[in-house]
């Protein structure tokens, strides 16, 4: 008969399928659901990689100088940038960024969105060599290799 | 006392009016689908209504483009006062993958006072609802506050 | 019911009735003679002539209407000599006289519209000299008691209302709506000349009372035949069915205030002419074959005239297309046959004397002012012409029917007439014709939302920016009829018994007409009927307490929303974000206007757009678009198909009335 | 002493106070209706009181193009001329006022009512409101034959005794006293199914509110409207919804509480209850907003013709 006319008076005698969101707690996402980002400062290497794939740049990274050979780096993820495509996460060698799934990203100013985390590194060791030795080196080592190929040569 | 009454009904039949600044329509599904039986908005009183006049929070989704700015801020001035602004999404606060652009023009916080703002690029129908929630409150404080 | 009085009234007012005309007739041919040096002492011979007839007019009322006498005046003093009428008698009975306070009523105040409405214009001495004639031409058809004084007013009426049909003739379409107003009105008259040559073949006598006391026996095909003519002669006066294309060209283009005589007191002529043949010369109309042709008749020629009103380009057009199906309603309900219908029909025409008379007077002060009455092209007009458009509120709501304006009692005591003679009738072509009526009753609102619409509302156009309201002096005869809308809105009961009981006692009276003229007892003699049993229904309108209650709850809910003053209930300081978003749109409208008052355009900068005109009601247009295309094709607008109309109209009414007369 | 009375009648039981209130509930327990018919929770009951209440609050903006004396009167005179036709039909016993044509008072007074709102969105100029004022005339149109169909079968019917037609609610209802209510002689099922669908176009009701559509043309009529004058329009949809019901029950069925008043004010409420969810929730629940012309084609076919069918029969006395 009419459209929907049965399922609408079924409708009427069932309980209405409406999460009860605000009353009840909220559902969780979906088992791998890609929300807001957690960094973890102490598995950063500050390889930059992160940085590098993210399409928006919602990440900012900070050096402040310490003391001569250590340095402080912050990284800041900008919740309200990120398109949450997970490419930093896959990338980063170290699983420093993983997405969490939580969802409820809502907030009235604006530094809820900041994801932080800062972590101290020590400065790379100095180079033995400078430079020019190594070039002296390396130059050494070419005219050996030509050497042992020239009698090589003859030997044959 | 009766001006209590008005403040508290702000609360509970905010309507909402939804501008797309350029979105791309991610948002603006998951939006409508607030309403649907599953996540049911009508049930603090939302509703989507079709003009600017009778808007008391208005959604703004998508990165603020160079056509829809200057559409976006007539719009948002034909609104009667006092309403919210939500910005809905990743993209009205700062643009999103299309940051830096020659055809955006800035985040929504260049034209407008953001009211809340809802993260996630499309964020999910919960998310939208708090929001909205938060908004409403919002509302009543406003209110409440422009009659001394 | 008060009984009437017979035998010759004694005083002045015996003479009061030729006063009227004559007054009207010196007014023209003084006008003719001195007009032309000042415009003053021009508008003073028009207004004291026609205020004399108004004057006189009321004053004939309390004896005629109240006691019941029944004024007759012998031209030359040829007094009747046994029961031949010799000479040519004015018979002023409470029917005739209703329709001469319609006349003389609506020609006053076109008078007072057309001093300043024809100030412009060229030899306006003419116009005043037609003007009278026509005047004087209405006032003698409707007081006169001999038929061939009827043909030769319907003569100078026609001929001065084709004249003054094509007073502008820079106007296009004048010259050619006069034109056709001529050979159709010629082809009426012909047909009125016709019938009284038939009468007079048959009755040797053309006095209307003694035809109706001879015509009851002297019944043969050739009197049927004379009524046929006669019939489609007043018929095609007021316009009826099949004559009423020609309507809306003649009055399109006609002076405004010619186009509020013509579609207001002209048509009644006919509508007159009409109950004068059925009530009193045939006494016909309860016969139910009449009855049900004539309301048939009404009822068709009122749905047709609105559907095709409905979507006209032009505002007189428009307006001159519900004229015709305004008197469709009154002579469906004349046609009725009942004391009740009469009594609702003749209620009806003097509202619509009123409520036209007014929309049309208000059309030409949007002329006057705006220069085109194209629907079109305008728009807005409410802000630029607030009092003119009042006025034609006024009118458009009375014509609608809405109820506390005279056009709700008169259509309502239709509706209950029709359903109460389709009841003790019992033939169902009476709820046809009620739902017909109803349905027009519909169109007509729908029409006039559309006009409103269109013409007064919306954003004013470009053009129209420096436009200026008409003059007082063009608002006053307005304001007349405007006031006189509301107080026949709101005490329906006191018309019906000042006015309208006695006429249309007169008109089921014809003994009394008869013994009027040839002494007491004379109708006895010849079996006339006796009148028709006053109906007891009882026409309580609502009371005027439930109008105190309408008026107490608007008015206080007015106060209610002033005291508040459009405040949002107490809002004192402006919201705190609102600055930031000032600067915001400051920074980018810097030159234009505020953007929070423009309309909504979705975004878009508010530009000129107007709803109006022909794009409104698409929805109704497109599923009778078969049946618009079919009238429009019907409606040729050239003259030799109106004239085809006619005369197939003269021959279907002959075959009727011989066969079933 | 009288004159108090109908002060207190006008003012409180059948009166404005009355009207609204049951207005409000009615609007809101048919939303909530809606919501269950399509499976979710829905607003509490009484969302069109807050929705008015909110509007009281909000700032009024007339446009530059608007005349503002119609801007502000037209929705306000609406409501009046609205609860005057309340008070003609007799809610649970008699009217405030009864004359012995009110049956077509009440027929005028509604349609007054739409060209009020109609006068008011079409002041405001804006291009929306005035295709909103084209598509509410087209429905007057639409659903005004049935409706006098209707009203003339009843008349006829309850006249039948009277020998005459009447178009008076007050013997109406006496005459359903006598004979039992129209709704339960057979030949007039076709009309109240017919009255049905006349409540819902006339009140405006979901399938057929084609002038007040948001979605297409930015709520029509109400395109330039917030704020006092937006309460009104509400408030005045909201009564419209009850008095379109009350007509129903005092023209369908009548006589039920013959004896004592309050028992026939409950009924009248239930009826009004079940209407509600007939006309606002059934077909708001199952299909969506018709076109202009489709709502015009469906009302001057179908429903006219279920008028005429009631119609014929009862002027042939079944």
């Amino acid at each position: 008969m009419l459209p929907y006319f049965g399922e609408a008076i079924r409708n009427l005698f069932k309980k209405p399928a409406t999460e009860r969101f605000p009353g009840s707690a909220a559902p969780k996402a979906a088992e791998c659901y890609r929300g807001r980002l957690s960094y973890d400062p102490t598995k950063c290497v500050n390889c930059g990689m992160c940085i590098r794939v993210c399409a928006p740049q919602c990440m900012t990274r900070t050096i402040r100088e310490i003391d001569g050979e250590t340095q402080e780096i912050t990284f800041t993820f900008d919740m309200t940038s990120c398109t949450f495509c997970g490419m930093c996460a896959d990338f980063c060698s170290q699983h420093s960024i993983v997405m969490t799934d939580d969802y409820m990203m809502v907030s009235s100013d604006p530094k809820d969105f900041l994801v932080t985390g800062s972590f101290q590194k020590k400065k790379p060791a100095a180079p033995k060599f400078t430079p020019e030795q190594l070039a002296a080196m390396k130059a050494a080592a070419e005219a050996k290799k030509k050497a042992a190929a020239e009698k090589q040569e003859e030997k044959v | 006392m009766f001006q209590k009454w008005i403040d508290s009904s702000m609360k509970k039949s905010p309507w909402i009016f939804h501008i797309n600044a350029g979105s791309c329509n991610g948002c603006d599904i998951e939006l409508v689908s607030v309403l649907t039986p599953r996540y049911d908005a009508e049930r603090f009183g939302f509703r989507l209504t079709g003009s600017p006049r009778q808007a008391d929070i208005v959604v703004v989704s998508g990165p603020i483009t160079m056509q829809s700015r200057e559409r976006l801020v007539r719009t948002l001035a034909q609104v009667p006062e006092p309403f919210c602004v939500v910005s809905l999404g990743s993209c009205p606060r700062s643009g999103n993958v299309f940051k830096g652009s020659y055809a955006i023009d800035g985040p929504l916080e260049k034209w407008t006072h953001v009211d809340v703002s809802v993260g996630g690029c499309t964020p999910k129908p919960e998310a939208i609802i708090a929001a909205l929630a938060q908004a409403a409150e919002l509302l009543e404080k406003k209110r409440s506050r422009m009659h001394g | 019911m008060m009984e009437m009085i017979y035998g010759q009234i004694g005083g002045a007012v015996a003479h009061f009735p030729i006063f009227a005309v004559i007054s009207l007739f010196l007014g023209a041919f003084l006008t003719a003679l001195v007009g032309k040096r000042r415009a003053l002492l021009r508008r003073g011979i028009v207004f004291v002539s026609s205020l004399v007839s108004l004057v006189l007019v009321i004053l004939m009322i309390p004896p005629v209407m109240s006691e019941g006498w029944i004024i007759t005046y012998w031209m030359g003093g040829w007094e009747p000599v046994g029961q031949w009428a010799i000479g040519i008698g004015l018979e002023a009975d409470a029917l005739s006289l209703f329709f001469a306070l319609i006349v003389t009523a609506a020609v006053f105040t076109a008078a007072l519209y057309s001093f300043p409405y024809m100030a412009q214009d060229s030899q306006p001495e003419n116009y005043y000299t037609l003007y009278l004639m026509l005047a004087g031409s209405l006032l003698g058809l409707v007081l006169s008691g001999d038929l061939f004084n009827i043909f030769v007013m319907i003569e100078i009426m026609t001929m001065t209302a084709v004249a003054l049909t094509a007073f502008r003739v820079d106007y296009d379409g004048a010259l050619e709506g006069a034109i056709k107003y001529m050979i159709v009105g010629s082809i009426g008259s012909s047909a009125v000349l016709v019938g009284i040559a038939i009468l007079y073949s048959q009755l040797h006598t053309l006095n209307l009372a003694q035809l109706a006391l001879r015509l009851p026996e002297a019944n043969s095909p050739a009197t049927a035949a004379a009524f046929a003519f006669l019939f489609v002669g007043f018929g095609s006066k007021a316009f009826l069915f099949p004559f009423h294309p020609l309507a809306a060209d003649a009055h399109a283009v006609a002076p405004a205030s010619i186009s509020m005589i013509i579609s207001g007191v002209i048509t009644k002529c006919g509508v007159y002419g009409i109950i004068r043949l059925c009530y009193v010369l045939w006494q016909n109309m309860s016969l139910p074959a009449v009855s049900t042709a004539v309301t048939l008749i009404g009822a068709v020629s009122c749905f047709i005239c609105v559907t095709m009103a409905f979507n006209q380009h032009n505002f007189k057009r428009l307006l001159a297309f519900h004229s015709i199906s305004q008197i469709g309603y009154v002579i469906a309900a004349v046609g009725l046959g009942s004391f009740f219908g009469l009594e609702a029909g003749l209620f009806h025409a003097m509202n619509h004397t009123i409520f036209k008379g007014l929309l049309f007077l208000a059309a030409g002060a949007v002329q006057h002012a705006a220069g085109t009455l194209d629907l079109d092209r305008l728009g807005g007009l409410a802000r630029k012409m607030p009092r003119t458009f009042l006025l034609f509120l006024i009118g458009a709501a009375a014509i609608s029917g809405l109820p506390p304006f005279n056009g709700f009692a008169s259509k309502w005591m239709i509706y209950q007439s029709v359903f109460e003679k389709a009841e003790e009738s019992g033939n169902p072509v009476f709820i046809l014709v009620l739902v017909l009526c109803l349905l027009s009753s519909v169109l007509t609102l729908a029409s006039f939302v559309k006009v409103t619409q269109s013409v007064f509302f919306g954003p004013c156009r470009p053009e129209y920016a420096e436009l200026r309201d008409v003059s007082a002096a063009m608002r006053v005869p307005m304001w007349i009829l405007a006031t006189l809308c509301v107080i026949t809105g709101l005490f329906p009961g006191a018309v019906r018994n000042i006015l309208l009981a006695p006429a249309a006692a007169a008109a089921g009276n014809p003994a009394a007409y008869i013994d009027a003229v040839f002494g007491v007892g004379t109708a006895a003699g010849a079996h006339i009927p006796e009148a028709a049993k006053a109906s007891e229904t009882l026409i309580g309108c609502w009371e005027p307490l439930s109008w105190l209650w309408l008026l107490l709850t608007v008015t206080c809910a007015v106060c209610f929303v002033m005291v508040l003053g459009g405040r949002p209930f107490g809002r004192t300081v402006q919201a705190d974000d609102a600055e930031e978003r000032r600067q915001a749109s400051e920074k980018l409208f810097a030159g234009l206007p505020d953007p929070k008052y423009e309309s909504f355009f979705s975004g878009e900068k508010a530009e000129f757009s107007h709803v109006g005109g022909s794009d409104l009601f698409w929805g109704f247009k497109y599923s009778l678009r078969r049946y618009f295309s079919y009238m429009r094709r019907w409606h040729s607008g050239n003259v030799n198909d109106y004239t085809r109309y006619g005369i197939a109209a003269l021959a279907f009414m002959l075959a009727f009335a011989v066969l079933c007369l | 002493m009288d004159f108090l009375m109908l002060a207190v009648q006008i003012l409180v039981f059948p009166g404005l106070l009355f009207m609204t209130a049951m207005g409000v509930l009615l609007t809101g327990l048919g939303g909530k209706l809606v919501a269950r018919l399509q499976n979710r929770v829905g607003p509490p009951v009484l969302q069109p009181w807050y929705d008015i209440l909110k509007c009281f609050g909000k700032e009024m903006i007339v446009p530059e193009h608007a005349g503002r004396a119609v801007y502000i009167g037209a929705p306000v005179l609406g409501f009046a001329v609205l609860c005057t036709a309340g008070f003609f039909i007799p809610m649970g016993g008699r009217a405030v006022f009864s004359g012995t044509a009110d049956v077509i008072v009440v027929l005028y007074l509604l349609t007054f009512c739409s060209v009020m709102a109609m006068a008011g969105a079409a002041s405001t100029g804006s291009p929306f409101a005035g295709v909103g004022v084209s598509r509410e005339m087209v429905a007057m149109i639409s659903y005004e034959l049935p409706f006098v169909l209707i009203l003339l079968a009843v008349g006829k019917l309850a006249g039948s005794d009277t020998g005459g037609v009447t178009f008076s609610l007050q013997s109406i209802a006496e005459w359903q006293r006598i004979h039992g209510p129209v709704l339960f002689h057979w030949s007039m099922i076709p009309a109240a199914i017919a009255m049905l669908f006349v409540i819902s176009c006339e009140a405006g009701l979901h399938p057929f509110d084609v002038a007040e559509a948001e979605t297409e043309i930015c709520e029509g009529l109400l395109a330039e409207y917030s704020g006092l004058p937006l309460a009104f329009y509400r408030l005045t949809h909201c009564v419209r919804l009850f008095i379109m019901t009350a007509l129903f029950a005092a023209l369908f069925l009548g006589g039920l509480a013959a004896g004592n008043d309050g028992l026939a004010v409950l009924l009248l409420v239930a009826v009004c209850i079940v209407l509600t969810f007939l006309c606002m929730a059934l077909p708001h629940g199952i299909c969506a907003r018709l076109r202009v012309e489709q709502l015009f084609r469906f009302y001057w076919t179908v429903v006219t013709g279920l008028a005429l069918v009631s119609l014929v029969l009862v002027w042939f006395g079944l």
